[in-house]
């Protein structure tokens, strides 16, 4: 059996969300990168939090299933999510993944105090979605395409202005939905330049590991099987914009039977559903482990 | 949701009702009445958001070929263009019906 | 005189591998697990291989077993494939085991293979039509060794191909007659064969497979998933083309619309009347669509270049149809097909992704190198013809005692596709896909020239009349509906072409959109096709009704 | 070649069962009656609200066709489209009434209540049960399921009170859609994305063996056309909620801790004799049963002290010429899923042997005894076994029940102390004529659970949760639920948890209250669209509904 396993980035974080982890986990990982992890509304609106948080939950929840004796064939993180799928893909240990995600999440909080950020643009294409960005961006006004989460799907990073602007180009140009997202930094794109470099670092001195199944690389789209590609991705994916209509589109081309979004959300499998109906779909956010198990031995035995 | 408003200067009165479609997914349906005054008039309520354009590009060419002069209201759950096409020309089709 | 010229190196050199690899064979038998061993003894870098691989059948054993070779002994093999199926017949390019690929179609892996070809992991030679590719085997593409699938193999080693013999005597043809190594996966080794498709001659190594070979259900199309648009233009298909040039032989494209037409024989062909006057001879693969008017008696004859999962019991019951071996089973052949396709036949229909302003139409979009399947060369006009059939006839321009008939090439798509998209551009990103995988040609999938009929929700093109290129775009803006192409139409100018005979819509063609709806199909449900089967067709897990 | 009924549209259907050119539509789409509830969600209205009438005749006999449309918004009842569809239910009753017969052919293609509307849609689905079984009285009330919805929810209850269901096999009947049972009991119990449990378990070829549907049939137009004929002519009835002991003896022997098949259940059902099942009255006990709102009503309202009874989890005894009945939970009960008080396979079915009981034995009273009500249900039960034998025929025989006393005159009253949801409520409480209800926060008044509600709106918690601020009706207080205006009195100095002296007194009193003021007055239930808050909104689209039906009926 394939299967495809999808890790969410920031944006689905809920309160009590991490009711469910191991506690020892938990525990080792506050000790690891000293942040006492609240899991509350008012601790979410701390990135640290966030993004240390989601990582907690999925490396839980790769290491349960695990245990059960489940293996990727193919893994893809959207964003903070490729760091618990290098995990998940043999390629980086713990201890080192979480500190890895909280200089990640403390150098993005500290490059852009403010001014900056990210917004969404539905029911346009990427290529039109690209010619309004055009027409504005400028270097003292800097505005880039960013993520491509479906086809009609994209975001965008930069100053707070342009992208004003591009939002309002987009809405003119028949966009269904063109907003702001509650991100405080233009990642994925460019201006975070100096974020990669000081990440590039901290991940030169680690001790890696080949991957043990088919990475989908963020800031290529491409599915990658060498360490040096993800490493290169693990560094440098906040300055490209998460591929991530391409990596489902080449995950598919890999004919997996069954995709597995852990937590939090469902988003990443509805856009999927979206695409096909030949896979069965597990969303560990409305399920148990258990449950998962059930439903992986029920669809292995009919293959 | 979106609701929008158009307005049209057409020649051919509508003389009766008639009714096309079922507001299902990636269908519509379309009343048509006989004009209220002088003007056609289209009330529309969509369920997909933007495409206000686009459904003045279907309505400029569907009155182009055929001008009713009539009142429509319009329930919209995210037909395509040719949907919408196919379903104001059945309208049509419907008004011209001698039943 | 100096020394005789070696005039058989090729075939010293296939002996001379053959030679090697002899403690791997029993006669021409390989044991399965050695597999591995027998591809890297055989095959040298870079050979030209041929692996089976179309569009339904693949030769997936051995296709697996050559993402196992050691790429320090096979490495910058040149691929030609037809069809580029599996993700391993990437993982070979992934892995240096291959270098070069030449092929027709990509459809499931175009995104891999976009990706490829910008990053240089793989160069292409060509993407071909079939038939191209098919003859290319013959003159400068002949390869060193072919890796094919069968059915069932006899002791010695005689091969059954049957129902989905497609394209392997083909392939098999060109390595054995000109010293190539030609190696068999086989289903099953049985003792006596229903019937041999492929002579013992030609084979040099079978070798038994693990599992079946893969087989996909590609032509099959659920008659839930029939919309009334698609009703729509499969009745002004019928009318005002089908009838009008009364067609006789054709070849349907896979997809909605051709099966909308497909169930619209026995119901709306029936009223009007057209039994019997058209579509009697077929060039198609089984579509289990086409059971209802095989059943009402429209169907005379058809050709397959393949099959069609769970039509194998239905095809075997009426060989007065279809071709069917002495043993009752179908044989299928590709290149026969292909040949049919585009010389013997009235019409084909098909559809596409994107048309430009001047009808150019393609399958390649932006960021998948799909490749295209039968289409380019059953859409094609070969200028060699000379038909007498009433449709062929029927588009030779009247003013020219010299003058030509055609085939009618027709395109039926809807103005909008998925994701509300246009399907008429000014440009095709196709243009845009040869400057980024730098290729000689553009990748249209038929030519404007070559298309004679556009059929979408608004009406019929017909392209043939048009004396200008101006006129033609005039004609496809007029049924391009809101696309930006669409919106350049006038008024006065559709009223003109109109009247010129050059766009109808259906009101010209007499057909009445309330009349398109679900309930005018012949069979609404893969259930219903069961049905009128008498139980013969099994339909795949995948497409079962649920109810 | 057959002509499909399915594959026709909510419209078509209904004018494709009348005889040809008899056909004339009630309230059609040119009043453009949308629901007033959807557009305040973002949700594009219909203008028929997915139901068609259709007067005309079949085989020459007088016919009403009330089509549900299943592709507008599921098919799922909301204020308009119920308030049509009984409206076209008691023009019909009175024309029967009145020597005028006329036969109501219902298509059901519906997922139940629509969500969106979410209490509306329970009080119109009891509205058009208590219709129904009025109806029955005078002339069948024949149902058809043609597919490709089926009938779910509320109005899988309501197709166990029609007289006579025909279906094809396209078709799913059931209480709890696969998706709502995963997301209440786990993936475990039943999974939503298996396709062959589902059609298995639900499909109405496993339904027709197993007496939850009675006829199918192939879908072609004409087939189906003879099929409803027949069954009008013969006066066709099932008697679907009149079977509670035979399901009474069924459930017996069942062990509802072990998996059941499809198969192992038809052999169960075809070898099960009925034998008649007594129910005793709830009777004084040393231990206490598991604390309810329900449970602490009652023992307080009845004296009763540790009730306690036969079948655990229902509650019921007479105490000074009243009928007093509960649900409660039951911690131990063989049936898991009623544990916490839901309303399950064997409660239905218990209730309706009392309540028939009462209302045989009142038969010729001159004044009848009232039954009461005490409403404490947090849900029906959500199960694979509860779906496989038909839970919504026990919930169905309930409701038939109450319904039918109601006719005859009994006083019928829900006491609200504690949560009325969804199916349950339809089972024990919407039948009522009068509702008290005490005016507590605690008190959950929903068709479907949020994290259910969610899921099958697409919704997420936080959205339906911001719609419900602004639509009543898809709130979850009784405070909201006032607005509706279908309550009788609203208790507002008296707490679900605090039964205390005094506040029992003064439910007693509003009690007899709400049985004086039902005498002489109509037995059916239109005392919920009289209210003042009913009147002035409401239920304001009911009752415009209600007269332009009556306009249009022809008398």
């Amino acid at each position: 059996m394939r299967n495809l396993w999808l890790f969410p980035g920031q944006g689905g974080q809920n309160p009590g969300m991490l009711d469910q982890v191991d506690p020892q986990l938990k525990e080792q990982v506050e000790k690891w990168t000293n942040v006492k992890l609240l899991d509350t509304a008012e601790g979410y609106q701390d990135s640290v939090q966030i993004q240390l948080s989601i990582l907690l939950l999925q490396i839980d929840q790769v290491d349960q299933l695990k245990k059960l004796g489940w293996q990727p064939t193919l893994v893809a993180g959207h964003s903070l999510g490729i760091f618990a799928a290098a995990y998940a893909a043999g390629v980086i240990n713990k201890e080192d993944i979480f500190k890895l995600v909280t200089l990640r999440a403390k150098l993005m909080q500290e490059c852009y105090p403010e001014g900056y950020g990210m917004g969404v643009v539905v029911g346009l294409s990427r290529p039109e979605v690209k010619k309004l960005v055009a027409e504005v961006h400028s270097d003292t006004n800097p505005v880039y395409i960013s993520n491509q989460n479906s086809e009609m799907q994209n975001t965008i990073s930069g100053k707070l202005i342009a992208i004003k602007q591009v939002l309002a180009l987009a809405k003119e140009n028949g966009a269904s939905k063109a907003k702001l997202l509650h991100v405080p930094n233009p990642s994925h794109s460019p201006l975070m330049q100096k974020t990669a470099d000081q990440l590039n670092t901290f991940i030169a001195q680690l001790n890696l590991h080949q991957p043990s199944c088919i990475y989908l690389a963020n800031y290529n789209g491409h599915a990658v099987r060498s360490l040096k590609d993800i490493k290169y991705d693990l560094g440098n994916n906040v300055i490209y914009p998460v591929l991530w209509e391409t990596m489902m589109q080449v995950a598919l081309e890999y004919q997996p039977d069954v995709s597995s979004e852990f937590s939090p959300g469902t988003a990443f499998t509805k856009l999927l559903k979206a695409k096909t109906d030949q896979l069965h779909m597990v969303t560990l956010s409305a399920m148990s482990i258990d449950d998962a198990d059930y439903l992986f031995n029920k669809w292995e035995k009919k293959e | 949701m979106e609701k929008l408003h158009f307005e049209y200067q057409n020649s051919t009165p509508v003389k009766k009702f008639a009714h096309v479609g079922v507001v299902a997914s990636g269908d519509l349906e379309i009343l048509v009445y006989p004009a209220d005054g002088e003007k056609t008039t289209l009330d529309i309520t969509t369920g997909s958001d933007g495409f206000e354009k686009v459904w003045q590009n279907v309505l400029d060419r569907f009155f182009a070929r055929y001008p009713l002069n009539g009142k429509f209201i319009v329930h919209d759950f995210g037909a395509t263009p040719g949907v919408v096409n196919l379903r104001l020309t059945q309208a049509m089709e419907a008004l011209k019906d001698e039943k | 005189m100096t020394e005789e010229k070696n005039w058989h190196t090729h075939r010293d050199a296939k002996n001379a591998r053959l030679a090697s690899a002899s403690s791997l064979f029993n006669g021409k038998f390989a044991k399965t697990e050695d597999v591995v061993e027998v591809l890297n003894t055989l095959i040298k870098p870079g050979d030209k291989v041929v692996l089976e691989g179309d569009n339904q059948k693949q030769a997936s054993f051995l296709s697996e077993a050559l993402t196992k070779v050691d790429p320090e002994r096979v490495h910058d093999l040149h691929m030609i494939m037809s069809s580029i199926s599996c993700p391993e017949h990437l993982d070979i390019f992934d892995l240096g085991i291959a270098s070069k690929m030449d092929f027709s179609f990509a459809g499931p892996q175009s995104t891999r293979v976009s990706q490829m070809i910008a990053d240089g992991t793989m160069t292409v030679g060509d993407i071909h039509t079939y038939l191209e590719l098919f003859g290319r085997l013959f003159i400068d593409l002949i390869p060193n060794v072919v890796l094919v699938a069968a059915d069932k193999v006899d002791r010695e080693g005689n091969l059954y191909t049957g129902f989905n013999t497609e394209e392997t005597p083909t392939i098999v043809e060109a390595a054995a007659f000109h010293d190539g190594i030609v190696i068999v996966q086989a289903n099953e080794v049985v003792d006596k064969l229903p019937r041999v498709d492929i002579p013992s001659d030609w084979v040099d190594v079978i070798i038994p497979a693990d599992k079946p070979y893969q087989l996909e259900p590609l032509f099959t199309r659920d008659p839930q998933a029939i919309t009334e648009l698609q009703i729509l233009m499969g009745m002004m298909a019928i009318k005002g083309i089908y009838a009008k040039h009364h067609v006789q032989t054709l070849n349907h494209g896979v997809g909605f619309n051709t099966s909308a037409i497909e169930l619209l024989l026995p119901t709306y062909g029936e009223q009007l009347g057209l039994k019997g006057k058209i579509c009697r001879n077929w060039e198609l693969n089984p579509t289990p669509t086409l059971i209802p008017a095989i059943e009402s008696g429209w169907v005379q004859s058809i050709h397959s270049f393949g099959g069609e999962v769970g039509m194998e019991k239905y095809i075997a019951a009426r060989p007065d149809i279809f071709f069917v071996g002495k043993d009752g089973t179908m044989r299928s052949n590709r290149a026969l097909g292909q040949v049919a396709g585009q010389y013997a036949l009235d019409m084909f229909v098909g559809s596409t992704l994107q048309i430009d302003q001047w009808g150019n139409s393609s399958t390649v979009t932006n960021g998948r190198l799909s490749g295209f399947g039968g289409a380019p060369n059953m859409g094609s006009n070969p200028t060699g013809r000379r038909h007498s059939t009433p449709a062929w006839q029927s588009l030779k321009p009247d003013d020219d005692p010299l003058a030509k008939g055609q085939k009618l090439v027709v395109q039926m798509v809807e103005t909008f596709g998925a994701n509300k998209k246009p399907v008429f551009v000014d440009h095709l990103d196709a243009e845009e896909v040869r400057k980024e995988a730098k290729l000689a040609n553009v990748p249209i999938m038929i030519y404007s020239e070559d298309t004679t009929h556009i059929v979408t929700e608004e009406g019929i093109a017909y392209l043939y009349k048009t004396d200008s290129m101006e006129e033609r775009k005039a004609a496809i803006e007029a049924i391009a509906g809101v696309t930006p192409v669409g919106l350049r139409s006038n008024p006065e100018e559709v009223k003109k072409l109109r009247e010129k005979g050059i766009v109808a819509l259906p009101e010209d063609l007499g057909v009445r959109r309330e009349d398109a709806k679900r309930s005018l199909l012949a069979a609404q449900t893969m259930d219903d096709i069961v049905e009128w089967s008498h139980g013969l067709y099994n339909p795949p897990a995948k497409f079962r009704s649920w109810s | 070649m057959k002509n499909s009924f399915v594959e026709l549209n909510g419209r078509q259907r209904a004018f494709a069962l009348v005889d040809e050119n008899s056909g004339r539509e009630l309230v059609g789409p040119e009043y453009d009656m949308i629901s007033p509830h959807l557009e305040p969600q973002k949700i594009v209205p219909e203008s028929d609200d997915g139901v068609i009438l259709v007067k005309g005749t079949l085989n020459g006999k007088n016919v009403v066709v009330i089509s549900i449309e299943g592709k507008f918004q599921g098919g799922g009842i909301g204020e308009v489209s119920g308030a049509k569809i009984v409206a076209a239910l008691e023009e019909a009753l009175d024309d029967n009434k009145n020597g005028k017969t006329i036969y109501p052919i219902i298509i059901l293609d519906t997922g139940g209540v629509r969500l969106q509307e979410a209490n509306y849609g329970l009080l119109s689905i009891s509205e058009i049960q208590n219709s129904v079984i009025a109806l029955k009285k005078y002339v069948p009330v024949i149902g058809l399921v043609p597919g490709r919805v089926g009938s779910f929810g509320g109005m899988s209850i309501t197709s166990a009170v029609l007289s006579y269901l025909i279906t094809t096999k396209k078709a799913r009947v059931a209480l709890n859609g696969p998706e709502v049972i995963e997301q209440e009991a786990g993936v475990r119990e039943f999974d939503s994305s298996d396709k062959d449990l589902i059609w298995n378990t639900l499909g109405t070829r496993q339904r027709v063996k197993t007496g939850i549907a009675d006829e199918l049939v192939e879908d072609d137009v004409e087939t189906i056309k003879n099929a409803i004929s027949e069954a009008i002519d013969q006066k066709k009835d099932a008697h679907r909620t009149d079977k509670a002991d035979f399901y009474l003896t069924l459930l017996d022997k069942i062990d509802f801790s072990k998996p059941l098949t499809t198969e192992e259940y038809r052999k169960i059902f075809n070898e099960t004799k009925a034998e008649k099942h007594e129910i005793p009255s709830a009777v004084s006990s040393d231990t206490p049963g598991d604390k309810s709102r329900g449970r602490l009503w009652f023992e307080k309202l009845t004296g009763i002290k540790n009730a306690k009874s036969e079948y655990p989890t229902v509650l019921a005894a007479e105490v000074d010429g009243k009928e007093y009945i509960a649900i409660v939970p039951d911690k131990n009960n063989r049936f898991p899923r009623v544990r916490n008080g839901e309303v399950g396979l064997q409660e239905g079915f218990v209730i309706s042997k009392i309540v028939n009981k009462i209302v045989e034995e009142d038969k010729d009273k001159e004044v009848k005894r009232p039954i009461i009500l005490i409403v404490d249900v947090p849900s029906q039960a959500y199960g694979y076994k509860e779906e496989l034998i038909g839970i919504h025929i026990g919930l169905a025989s309930s409701a038939a029940a109450y319904a039918k006393a109601r006719q005859a005159g009994h006083p019928v009253i829900d006491f609200i102390p504690g949560d009325a949801v969804s199916g349950g409520f339809l089972a024990h409480g919407l039948q009522s004529n009068r509702m008290i209800a005490l005016a507590d926060k605690s008190i959950t008044i929903q068709a479907m659970s949020k994290a259910s509600a969610a899921r099958i709106t697409q919704r997420t918690i936080a959205e339906l949760e911001e719609a419900t601020k602004h639509v009543p009706a898809m709130a979850y207080d009784i405070f909201n639920y006032e607005k509706l205006g279908a309550l009788y009195k609203l208790v507002h100095d008296v707490s679900s948890w605090d039964a205390n002296d005094d506040a029992v007194k003064e439910v007693h009193e509003l009690i007899d209250e709400a049985i004086a003021s039902t005498k002489d007055q109509p037995t059916d239930l239109r005392f919920r669209y009289e209210t003042p808050i009913a009147i002035e909104s409401g239920r304001k689209a009911t009752i415009k509904m209600r007269e332009m039906v009556d306009d249009q009926w022809e008398k």
